[in-house]
Order: structure tokens, then sequence, then C-alpha cells
């Protein structure tokens, strides 16, 4: 029974069952994709489990032999829990997106794709087939963001105003076109990178990565084969430069693809560039390590600060994600092995954090049809379930101890002190004291204080359906916050035998 | 029922109770339900830590694996049940089951949705304190730390709706949490230098162990984490603004167990603190000058609250300068009988409160008369806290001056806040309870029930009889304690008789005086220069920095973005120009690829 | 400098005049004319290789040559009259519908 | 080559040059029709220089005749349609001319350089042999060549129709 092949296809398959389905059976479209995601999920969990009592899962097919290109999934330690991950995600998103009155089918049949690709990446081993599974994960969004997403106006200030003046910021098209243009743009820097591993070998190009494991590629190649990596999969991972995508795409866009993208994708770029440029270009990955600590430690602060400083809830919780996943490549820099346990978790923790933030400000949006913080006040009295939701949510990210947030946090500070490079650890320590400041703060602005929700008519509590993606996330973030070692433990294991690769030896 | 299964139910029964109450809503909207099963839970864990009082001889560790790295455990999850956390269990559940009891009276009036969330977050305050009195290791000390730091945000921001809760609820966590930083940096210095979290094993390995380089830097850090709980000078701003929240909370977190976790921290860790004197100084040092500062500005709030928690961040900081000497038993038995009549005394102002609907002094006055009992468990715990012979204050603070003897400075700063004390004390029991009613509510003021009495007359028995228990909480914590008249202590009693005194002289019954000092020294004394440095420092400088950058990633780092998109369009463009539509030009750039490619042919490569 | 030397000569120079006809004729006919000037000068130079290597096959070519270039002139005369028909005019520079 | 020959053909290069800046330069347009009438003829001349008489005819009846007529007949047309004469005159000379230099050198300068086999006394090839190889050796090309010239024709007709009223 290839339980990987049907993790990864069976949102696809009920694509296209959808795209069978007659127009207007609304609940018949959102069942058949609740049954796929909860198919997947189960499955993850099944996954896990078979790598705990140690036979993980494996599947290969030869597809182009002359070309060293096979279909093969191949589960690990990591794998497993992010798998677990986007099953948790994309079931919470299907709840989510229950009130998509808009040509939803196309909305589901779209999500559905992007989840395929997503579970796709996380189990491939083999980098060709990977790549393609990373295009279906980023290309979907274009569609997903523009059709359904919303539009802020943002007027062009500044030295560079002419430049924005001819697009109109913020608007959902806007935020579309950059945020697959910027994707792309970093894809095709991988796609340079991946070539270049493949054909190293004697004849036929390899792109099993178990197989480039185990080549020793040349100092040179390596130095400028990783930071294309680096580059690609960052952009993707929200590295500084190339993170502006992040805040207008997420701001703008709907409540399940927010959730999916922040909650998932992300991981998918921070995933490869430690899967794929740490583990198979160790040199590479230790000269340019300073850089991409670097980065990830000014990624945290930026973030925190730039979060702070915003006025509308979405591009607050689009920031804060930025700001997480630069805890999570600086837990990837430091190359110990409390580094790496703290950034795969992180990647987990952050997931369900984000993806239960972007489900609650959905749930806001949804009655107050309004994201300025500002204009917001008193909501606790008419919604509290969901300002206890959001509170919960707000102390993970800023790393309450019993959240997973904290674990997490705790694992990359201590790997970043024991790394050479101990400096890191404090901005990211400061970023995450502003995280408090800001999570509060937001959380004080909209839900505390005199109710000022008498300009926002039909505000009310969340109703049955979107209390279970609420209850599920909330659920998984105290689980993991209170007993990590459900996760951590497979995370342990995967990270010991790739660490010794890059160090060499195994740190204390 | 054997000692490791007593020693679990205490934090698990609270916690067993704020789930049912929280997670059930049925229950949790039912206030009177949700009280009885959050006290009952209390009551139960009280009994236990009594249980367990009494056999302090075992004393034994439960560990679990929590974290693994590298295929070992990196930190374990677990229970410590020794003499020192013992007595602080005991302390702990009293007090919180007698808050819980009076809050049920206290809250009465109001409506009993809420009150389901305010005693799940009591249970939930319970769990995280007594998990953090039994924690085995500093990574649990840490963890349970900011679950009581969160507590206390959800305590103190019980009246939501009045922004000035909200404000000050959410001032309270980040500035635990500013202070938890520096616990999390020092956590990570422990793991580097001792490779373990545990207590006891961070104790072996420095005693056995090779002497670490700077061994000052670990309690460093840690006393960051204790100055900002414990409300020491720079990080105490919070605590006169946590009084927003209701009587109940502040008596039982802001008075008793939460504030004192910071001291407790210090206790428990004392090994370290001893391990390095420069530090032991340096703590001495900003405890006795909290003290000091914290009763200077005790003097002088008209808030019987704020005068309160002024008093106690200066007592906290008197605890703090005799752990910092040296001496742990004059600090943690001082912790011990504050946690009583500090209680005790903010109940009482609480029902005065109750009573007439306001915190201001200037409007109470005469209460004595009407409200019989406060009035006593007022003046005895305003007896013990300034430290009369017979009552426990005197006997902890004769303790903690003994211990202060050799270091001249701390001792002078310590017998002026022996002196400030009853002063301000004596001021608050003088214009509340006697003299003439200044308000119509005054005028007859109606005595709280039983509910809030019967928590208030066994916390004032306590704090009567506390001094007794002196010895016997010596040997529970293995610390010789010697307790002779000396002149110090001669001066001490003096000084406290001096400051009722004064306060008799100045506002005594006859007396319409409220504020003894000149309007000007007041208004400066009053508003504290530190609270507006966090305000400008927020304000002006981290707000300004967060608009700063995120001005720079929206309009030049995004900028940057559009400006490429917009010079591809420009390219474009001007590509566009090139197709003029002549055919000629067409022929022309023809003749000109024909000629370069003919002359590359020719003379080329 | 031998006979086919010179026909070479001839015909590059023959070709650059066609050339110069084709950028700098206004209108259309002109530039038909200026093609078959060039057109002239391949043959010119087929012809002469022809009579340097023997056999009939350059001179077959030169036919083939000639029937296309007739066939050319034939359509662009057409189009020409076309045009003029359309445009009123048979100026190359106003038919710039086009650009870009 | 005896001087006589030399002349003539230098005579017969000088008609065609003329012919060609003729063509090119004239402000009349059925001037420079003849003009290029002159060119093609004095080509063909040049043809039976090189012992290619039937090519010579083919010329002289095909470009003299074909294409000359069917072009006045073109400008005799668009001038009636046009109302008037047909500008002839042509614009942006410098830029023509410079690449037709350019051209010219680059290629005569290869020429020169190069050394050019000289004309070796070979059997003249008559129409016999050039019909022979049409329908033998070239077959194809020829039956292909036939396909097109009627497609042209079709094609021209087609374009140049007027819509009947």
């Amino acid at each position: 029974m290839p339980i990987l092949t049907l993790i990864v296809f069976s949102p696809l398959l009920a694509a296209v069952v959808l795209m069978v389905l007659p127009e207007r059976s609304r609940i018949s479209i959102r069942v058949t994709s609740l049954f796929a995601a909860a198919v997947s999920l189960a499955l993850s969990i099944v996954a896990l489990t078979r790598f705990l009592d140690g036979n993980p899962l494996r599947e290969t097919l030869p597809l182009i032999p002359k070309l060293g290109i096979s279909y093969s999934l191949y589960c690990d330690g990591w794998s497993s829990v992010l798998l677990l991950l986007t099953g948790i995600i994309l079931f919470a998103g299907c709840w989510a997106s229950w009130t998509v009155a808009k040509r939803d089918r196309e909305f589901y049949v779209l999500l559905l794709v992007l989840s395929t690709g997503v579970f796709g990446v996380f189990v491939c081993l083999d980098l060709f087939l990977l790549f393609l599974f990373y295009e279906i994960a980023v290309l979907p969004m274009y569609l997903l963001i523009g059709i359904w997403g919303s539009s802020k106006r943002i007027p062009p200030k500044g030295p560079l105003a002419f430049a924005m003046r001819i697009f109109d910021v913020g608007g959902r098209e806007y935020a579309a076109m950059k945020l697959t243009l910027m994707l792309l743009g970093g894809s095709a820097l991988i796609l340079v990178g991946i070539l270049a591993m493949a054909n190293q070998g004697a004849g036929t190009p390899e792109f099993n990565m178990e197989a480039l494991a185990r080549v020793h590629f040349p100092r040179e190649l390596q130095m400028w084969a990783f930071p294309l990596l680096w580059i690609g999969f960052g952009s993707l991972a929200g590295v500084w430069p190339f993170h502006t995508w992040s805040p207008d795409g997420h701001a703008s866009a709907p409540t399940a693809v927010s959730m999916l993208h922040a909650g998932v994708l992300m991981k998918l770029g921070a995933f490869g560039v430690i899967r794929i440029g740490m583990v198979l270009l160790p040199e590479g990955a230790q000269a340019w390590a300073p850089w991409v600590g670097g980065i990830a430690a000014l990624n945290v602060i930026y973030g925190a600060l730039s979060a702070m400083a915003q006025t509308d809830l979405k591009y607050v919780i689009a920031y804060s994600s930025v700001s997480h996943m630069g805890v999570v490549l600086l837990g990837a820099a430091t190359m110990t092995t409390n580094g790496w346990n703290g950034a795969v978790f992180q990647m987990f923790a952050h997931g369900v954090m984000t993806g239960m933030f972007f489900a609650l400000v959905g749930l806001v949006y949804e009655r107050a049809h309004s994201r300025d913080i500002p204009s917001m006040g008193g909501f606790g009295k008419m919604m509290p379930g969901v300002a206890v939701c959001f509170t919960l949510a707000g102390l993970s990210s800023l790393g309450l101890p019993g959240t997973a947030g904290f674990v997490a946090e705790f694992l990359v500070f201590l790997g970043a002190w024991e790394s050479n490079h101990a400096a890191w650890m404090v901005p990211a320590v400061l970023g995450a004291f502003f995280t408090a400041v800001y999570v509060l703060r937001a959380t004080r602005m909209i839900f505390w204080g005199p109710s000022k929700a008498e300009n926002f008519p039909h505000l009310s509590d969340a109703r049955g359906v979107e209390w279970v993606a609420l209850l599920l996330l909330g659920a998984m973030i105290v689980l993991f916050g209170v007993w990590p070692a459900l996760a951590l433990h497979p995370i342990d294991i995967t990270t010991m035998s790739f660490l010794p690769r890059i160090t060499g030896l195994l740190p204390h | 029922m054997n000692l490791h299964s007593l020693a679990l139910a205490i934090p698990l029964l609270p916690l067993a109770a704020a789930a049912i109450v929280g997670l059930v809503r049925p229950i949790g909207r039912r206030g009177g339900l949700a009280a009885t099963i959050s006290i009952a839970a209390a009551a139960a864990s009280l009994g236990c830590a009594l249980l367990l009082l009494s056999h302090t001889a075992e004393r034994f560790v439960l560990k679990l694996p929590w974290l693994p790295v590298g295929g070992r455990t990196l930190a374990e999850v677990g229970l410590r049940f020794d003499g020192i956390s013992a007595p602080m269990l005991v302390v702990v559940g009293t007090v919180a089951l007698m808050v819980q009891i009076y809050s049920v009276g206290y809250l009465s009036d109001e409506a009993s949705g809420p009150r389901g969330r305010y005693f799940t977050w009591q249970s939930l305050f319970l769990f995280a304190m007594q998990g953090f009195v039994l924690s085995p290791n500093l990574l649990q000390l840490f963890s349970f730390y900011e679950l009581i730091g969160l507590c206390s945000y959800l305590l103190i921001g019980y009246y939501w709706e009045k922004p000035s809760a909200g404000r000050a609820a959410v001032k309270a966590f980040w500035i635990t949490k500013l202070g938890d930083v520096g616990f999390l940096i020092g956590l990570l210095v422990c793991w580097t230098q001792y490779k373990s979290f545990d207590l006891a094993a961070i104790e072996h390995a420095m005693t056995a162990g090779p002497a670490q380089a700077n061994t000052w830097l670990l309690p460093a850090l840690l006393f960051c984490g204790v100055a900002s709980k414990s409300a020491q000078f720079p990080l105490h701003v919070w605590l006169p603004d946590a009084m927003e929240g209701p009587t109940p909370v502040s008596a039982l977190l802001h008075a008793a167990t939460m504030v004192a976790a910071g001291v407790y921290l210090l206790v428990s860790t004392s090994f370290l603190f001893a391990a390095s004197p420069v530090m032991g100084e340096v703590v001495m040092y900003v405890g006795a000058f909290t003290a000091v500062f914290a009763a200077l500005q005790g003097c002088v709030q008209n808030d019987i609250k704020r005068v309160l928690a002024y008093s106690t961040c200066s007592q906290l900081g008197l605890m703090v300068a005799a752990i910092g000497a040296g001496s742990v038993a004059a600090g943690y038995f001082h912790l011990v009988t504050h946690a009583f009549f500090k209680s005790l005394l903010f109940l009482a102002a609480g029902s005065a409160i109750h009573a007439v609907h306001t915190n201001d002094l200037r409007e109470m006055g005469g209460l004595g008369r009407g409200m019989r009992w406060t009035g006593v468990f007022f003046g005895v715990g305003m007896l013990a806290l300034a430290g009369i012979p017979p009552l426990s204050g005197f006997f902890s603070k004769e303790l903690i001056l003994a211990s202060l003897e050799e270091h001249p400075v701390a001792l002078v700063l310590g017998l002026a806040t022996t002196i400030m004390t009853p002063y301000y004390m004596g001021r608050a029991f003088l214009l509340a309870f006697s003299g003439k009613p200044r308000s119509a509510a005054a005028e007859h003021p109606h005595e709280s029930g039983w509910l809030m009495r019967g928590p208030m007359l066994l916390l004032c028995s306590l704090a009567l009889i506390m001094g007794v228990f002196l010895w016997s909480f010596a040997d529970t914590i293995h610390e010789p304690v010697h307790l002779e008249v000396t002149s110090i202590g001669l001066l001490g009693i003096a000084l406290a008789l001096a400051g009722l005194g004064l306060a008799w002289v100045f506002h005594g019954p006859r007396k319409t005086v409220i504020d003894a000092l000149p309007k000007s020294l007041l208004e400066a004394a009053r508003s504290s220069g530190v609270d507006a440095l966090y305000v400008f420092g927020w304000r002006h400088v981290v707000f300004v920095f967060a608009a700063t950058v995120s001005f720079f990633d929206r309009y030049i780092v995004d900028g940057l973005m559009n400006l490429i998109g917009w010079a591809g369009d420009r390219a474009g463009d001007a590509l566009r120009r090139v197709q003029t539509g002549r055919a000629q030009d067409y022929v022309l750039a023809l003749f000109l690829g024909l000629l370069a490619l003919v002359a590359w042919g020719v003379w080329g490569g | 400098m031998n006979e086919i030397q010179f026909c070479l000569l001839l015909a590059v120079a023959l070709f650059s005049i066609g050339i110069y006809g084709l950028l700098t004729r206004r209108n259309a006919i002109g530039i038909l004319l200026s093609i078959e000037l060039m057109a002239n000068a391949v043959n010119i130079n087929l012809v002469a290789f022809s009579r340097v290597h023997g056999g009939a096959a350059g001179q077959v070519f030169a036919l083939f040559a000639i029937a296309l270039t007739v066939a050319e002139v034939a359509i662009g005369l057409g189009l020409v009259i076309l045009m003029a028909r359309t445009r009123k005019s048979i100026n190359v520079d106003e038919a710039r519908d086009l650009h870009g | 080559m005896s001087a006589l020959e030399i002349l003539g053909l230098s005579l017969l290069a000088l008609f065609v040059l003329a012919g060609a800046l003729g063509t090119v330069l004239s402000k009349n347009l059925v001037h420079s029709v003849l003009w290029l009438a002159l060119a093609l003829v004095a080509t063909a001349g040049i043809y039976v220089r090189l012992t290619a008489g039937f090519l010579a005819g083919a010329q002289v009846l095909l470009y003299a005749g074909g294409v000359i007529t069917l072009a006045i007949f073109a400008v005799m047309l668009s001038a009636r349609i046009e109302g008037g004469p047909i500008p002839n005159e042509s614009a942006k000379r410098g830029r023509g001319a410079l690449v037709a230099l350019a051209v010219a050198g680059l290629f005569g300068g290869v020429l020169l350089q190069a050394d050019v086999l000289a004309p070796r006394d070979l059997p003249v090839v008559d129409a016999a042999d050039i019909g022979r190889s049409f329908l033998g050796e070239y077959v194809l090309p020829f039956e292909v060549l036939s396909v097109l010239l009627v497609a042209a024709m079709i094609g021209a007709i087609v374009i140049a129709r007027r819509e009947d009223p």
C-alpha cells in the first residue's frame, strides 16, 4: 500500500473529483476536499509512527533512467513531522474556507493542488521531481490571491514613490503578481543549483538526494552553488531582502490561502535550505553560515520591529511570520544539534501558530470587514472565544513556556549560543521580546478596552464550523508545548543522521 | 498515599480545577459552581502541602526526560521536594485558599459570568506557583516563572473593559518578560558552563568540578529575572499599576506569592550567589536601595492599595538585601511572615474599599467605628509590618537587620526603611479608620460578611503567632539562626515606635492633615522619574525605531522591488520604439547584421 | 585581374547600387526595381563561376533564379497596385501601420 | 584576352553600371524603368561574353521583355489611380550610401585579395545541354518551379483584382 504516494496525491485526486462534481453542490465540494485532507492527515500520522518504530516508508519507481530521474519518496524524521503539519493546516484550512462564496469549486481545486505540491516536496528524494512539486506548490498562489484576495491601497511615499506609482501597491493583483514573480525568480536560482549538483557525477546526471549526499562536491562548486540554493529557497522562507512579497501576499490572500502559505509554504523554503542546501553542500554551508545566520538574526529583529509599527492586522501577522522564519534559518545556520532540532521544531510550531492566527484574522475580517487595528476595540465582549484563541496563538508566538513556540525558540537560542557565533543570540532574544510587545499590544487594542463594537454591526463569536480549525490548532500548540518529545524525538534522530556530515563530529 | 503522589497532587489539583472550570462552558458560566470547584481544589492542595510539611526529612526528586538532543536528554521535567520547597508550598497554599474564599464574598455583587473566568485564572495561577516551587531544574523554574507572569497578566486585566486595566496588565507582562529575557540568557550560560540545568547537578559541579571562569555571569542574569518579578529598583514600575486588578488578586499575587517567586528563586539558587561575593554585594545594595526608594514613595501615596504596593516593593527589597548579605534564612522567613500580614492588609483594605467603593484615603476616614473587625485586622497587620515585638514581623525584621550588620551602608538604608514603614502604615491606618469620615459613603460603612472576615481572621492569627515558628522553620531549611537582643535590635524597635509616633502626631484622629510633606516635594516624590523613563523609552525610542524600520521596509526595500518592476516596464517601452513600422529600417538592420557577420567571418575568430 | 574577377567585381558594384536604391527609394516600384538589380548581380556571379567550372549547373540555376525573380516581381507589382488602390499612394514612408 | 575583347567587356560593364545608377538615381519613375532595361540588356551582353548564349537570350526575353513591361504597366496604373505622376525622390541618402559603400568595400576587398581562377577553354554549354539537364538531373526543381510560377500568377491576379463594383 504506497502510503506516501497516497498522502501526496490524495489532494490531487480530490481536485480531479471536484472538477467532475456538478456546479451547485456546495456541500459535496467541501466534503470531498475535507475527506482528502483527512486521508492525508491520517496517513501522515501513520508515516510518523512507522518512522518511530524503525521502518520508514520508502517508494521508488525509475522514471527516466538515462537522466537519472526516478520517482522516489522517503519519509524521514523531518519529513514526517512536516507532513503532519501540512496535513493539520490543510485540514484546518478546508474548514476555515467553508464560507468562500465566489467560485468555491475552483478555490478548493487550487488549494488541493497546492497542498499536493507541498506534500511532494517534503517527502521527495529526487531533486528534479522535488523542483516539479515546488513549482506546483507555488503557482496556484497567483490565482488564489488574484481572484479571491482582498486589497487595501497603500499610498506611494518615500524616495522611490515614482516607481510605486505605476502599480496599485497593496492591491490583490499587485500582491499576487509580486509574490509569484519573486518566488519564481527564486526557483530559477534553485534550478541552477540543482543542475549544478546533478551533473557532477560522471556520465549520466544523478538527481537522487541520497546518492548526491555521498558525492563530495569540489569546494569551488559548493561555494557558489550554496548561495544560489540559499537565496532561491530563502526567498520563499522570507530571507531579508527577498521577503517583501510576504506582507503584501499574506495580507491580500484569503484566509485558507494565507494559512497554508505562511503556515506551510514558507517552511518549504526553510526545508529546502537545510535539507538540500546544507546537507548536500556541507562545505559551502559552513563557509556561508555567518551570512545565513547574520541575515536570519536581522530577519528576526527586522520582522518584529516592522510588525510593531503596522496598523493592519494581517500585516502584523505577515511580518511576524518573517520574524519567526528568521528564527528557523538562525537555527539552521548554527550547525549544532540543538540549533537544527530547534529550527525544524520551530517550522512545525510556527506553522501551527500562524495557521491559527490567520484563521482568527479571517474570522475577524469576515465579521468586521476591516483589518485596521486602531479602529477596532472591545471585541472581546462580542467574540470571547476568538479573543481567547487569539491570545493563545499570541502567547505561543511570543514563546511562552507551555506552548510549542517556547521550546522551538529555546532550542534555537541554545544552538546559537553553542555555535561559534554566539552574538546571533542577542538579536534573536530581543526579537522574541519585541514579539511579546506587538502581539499583546494588538490583542489589547482589538479585544480589550471599551467596546467600539457599535460601528461593527454584526460581530459574533465563531460558529460551530469554524471552531474545528481553532480547536485543532490550539490543541496542537498546547500539546507540543507541554510534551515536545512527540515531534522532537523523530526530528532528533534525523538531525543526528545529517549533522555529522557538516561538523565532522557530533557536538557535545 | 506515598509522598510522591502527594507532591504530584499539589500542582495538579488546581490544574484540573482550572481545566474543568475553563473548558467546560456550563460550569464556567455559573460563577458559584466554578468557585466551589476551585476552592475545593485549593483546599485539597493545601492539605497535601501540610501533610508533606510534617515529614520534610525525606527529600526526593522525581525526574522525567523532556527534551531530547543527539540521543541524550537536554532537559527533564519533574518535582523536587525538600526543606526549601516545603514551607513555601504551605504559605502559597494557605494564602491562595484564603484569597479564593474571600473573593467569593468580594465579587458577589458582580455578574456571575466572568467569575468563572476569574476562578479559572486563580486555579491556573495556583498550579503555576506550586509548579514553580517544586521545580527541580532551572528550565522548569523559568517555564513556570513565565506562566506566573501570564496569570498575573490575565488577573490584572480582569476588568478588561477599563482601558487602564488593559494597559496595566500588558505593562506588567512586558516588564516581567523583559526581566525574563535576562533569565533566558542565564539559562544558556548555565548550559554552556555546567552542561545541565538541574540545580543539584549544578551545585555538585560547582563544588566538585573545575572552577568556572566568570562565576558572576549566571547569578547576574538570574537576578535580572528576580528583579523583574520581585519589583526591584529599575523594573518595579509595573507593581503600583498592577493595583488595577481586583483587590483579592492584589492580595494573592502582588503581596504574598507572585512577587515572592523572585525571592524564592534567589533562595533556591543561593549557592550560585554565594559563589560570587561581588554579585552578593550588588544584590544587597539593589535590595536596600529599592527598600528605601519604595518606602519613600509609599509615604506620599493617597490610594490605599498603592501605599500597600510600594510597601510590598520595599519589603521585597529588604528580603533581597538579606539574601544578598548571605543570610538566606532571614530573607526566606521574612518572605513567609510578610506573605501573611501583607495579604491580611490587602484583604482588609479590600473590605474597606468594598464598603466605600473608592481606594482614595482622602474620601475615607472614621471607618473604624462602623467596621470594627476590618479596623482590628488592618491594625494587627499594620503593627506586624511595622515590626512591633510580639508579632511575626518583628522576628523577621530583626533577623534582616542582624544579617545587614557587617555592611554599614546597607544597615543605614535598612534602618531608614524600618522607620518609614511604620510611618506610612500608621498614616494609612489613621486616615482610613480614625478621625472624621470625609465622604458620604464613609459615614455609615457596612461591615463585610463572614465570607470575607473568615479568611482575614485566620491570616490575622497567623500574623500574630508566626514568629514562634522561627526556629522550627530554621531547621526545616537547614540554616542556623540565632536571634539575641543586640543594640541593633533595640534600635529597630525604637525606630518602629518612633515611626508610629510620627504618624500619630501628623495624622492623629483630631488632625485633618492628609499630606505631611510640603506640596512641591510631594509632587516630585509622587511622579517617580522611572515610570516616565519607561514611557519615554517606549514612545520615543522603541516605537520611533519600529516606525523607521517599517518605513524602510515598505518604501525602500519594497520600493527597490517596485523599482525593478518599473525598470522592466520602462525597458519594454523603449524596445517597443525600435519597431518603427518602416520596411526600410528593417532592411537596413538586415544588412548591418550581414556586414557584421561577414566581417566577423573574414577577420574574426 | 582576369575576366572572371572583373565580372565578380561588376556584380558586387551592381549589388551595392541595388542596396542603395533599396534603402533610399520612397516608392514601392523604385524598391522593386532595385531588388531586380540585386537579383541580376547574383545571376552575373552564377554565370561567371559556371564559366570557370563548366557544366550546365551554373546556367540552369541562373535560369531558375531568373524565373523566381520574375515571379517575385509579378507578385510585388500586384501588391503595389493593391497598395495604390487602398492607400491612394505608394509612398513607403506612409505605410507604417505595423509600428510598435 | 585581346585588347578588343577587353574594350568590349569594359564597355558592357560601363553600360550595366550606368543603367543601374540611372535606375537608382533618376527623378522620373519611367526613366528609371528604362534605365533598368538598359542595365538588363547590357548584362545579357556580359552573359554572351561568358559564353552563356542561351542565358543571354532568356535574360533579354524574360527580364527586358517581361519585367520591364510589367513595371511600365504598374507605373501607368498606379499613376492613374494616384492621379498625377508618382514622385520618385529618395530620402535618407546618406544612410543608404553608407551601407552600399560598406558592402561594396567589404566584398570588393575580399574579392581583390582572392585569386580567382582564370577562364579555361571548356566546351561551350549550349541550349541542348541545358535542356537535357532540365529534364534529367534537375527535373524536380524544374517541376517545382513550374508549380511556383502558376501559384505566383494566380496570386498576382487575386491580389491586384479590383473588387467588381
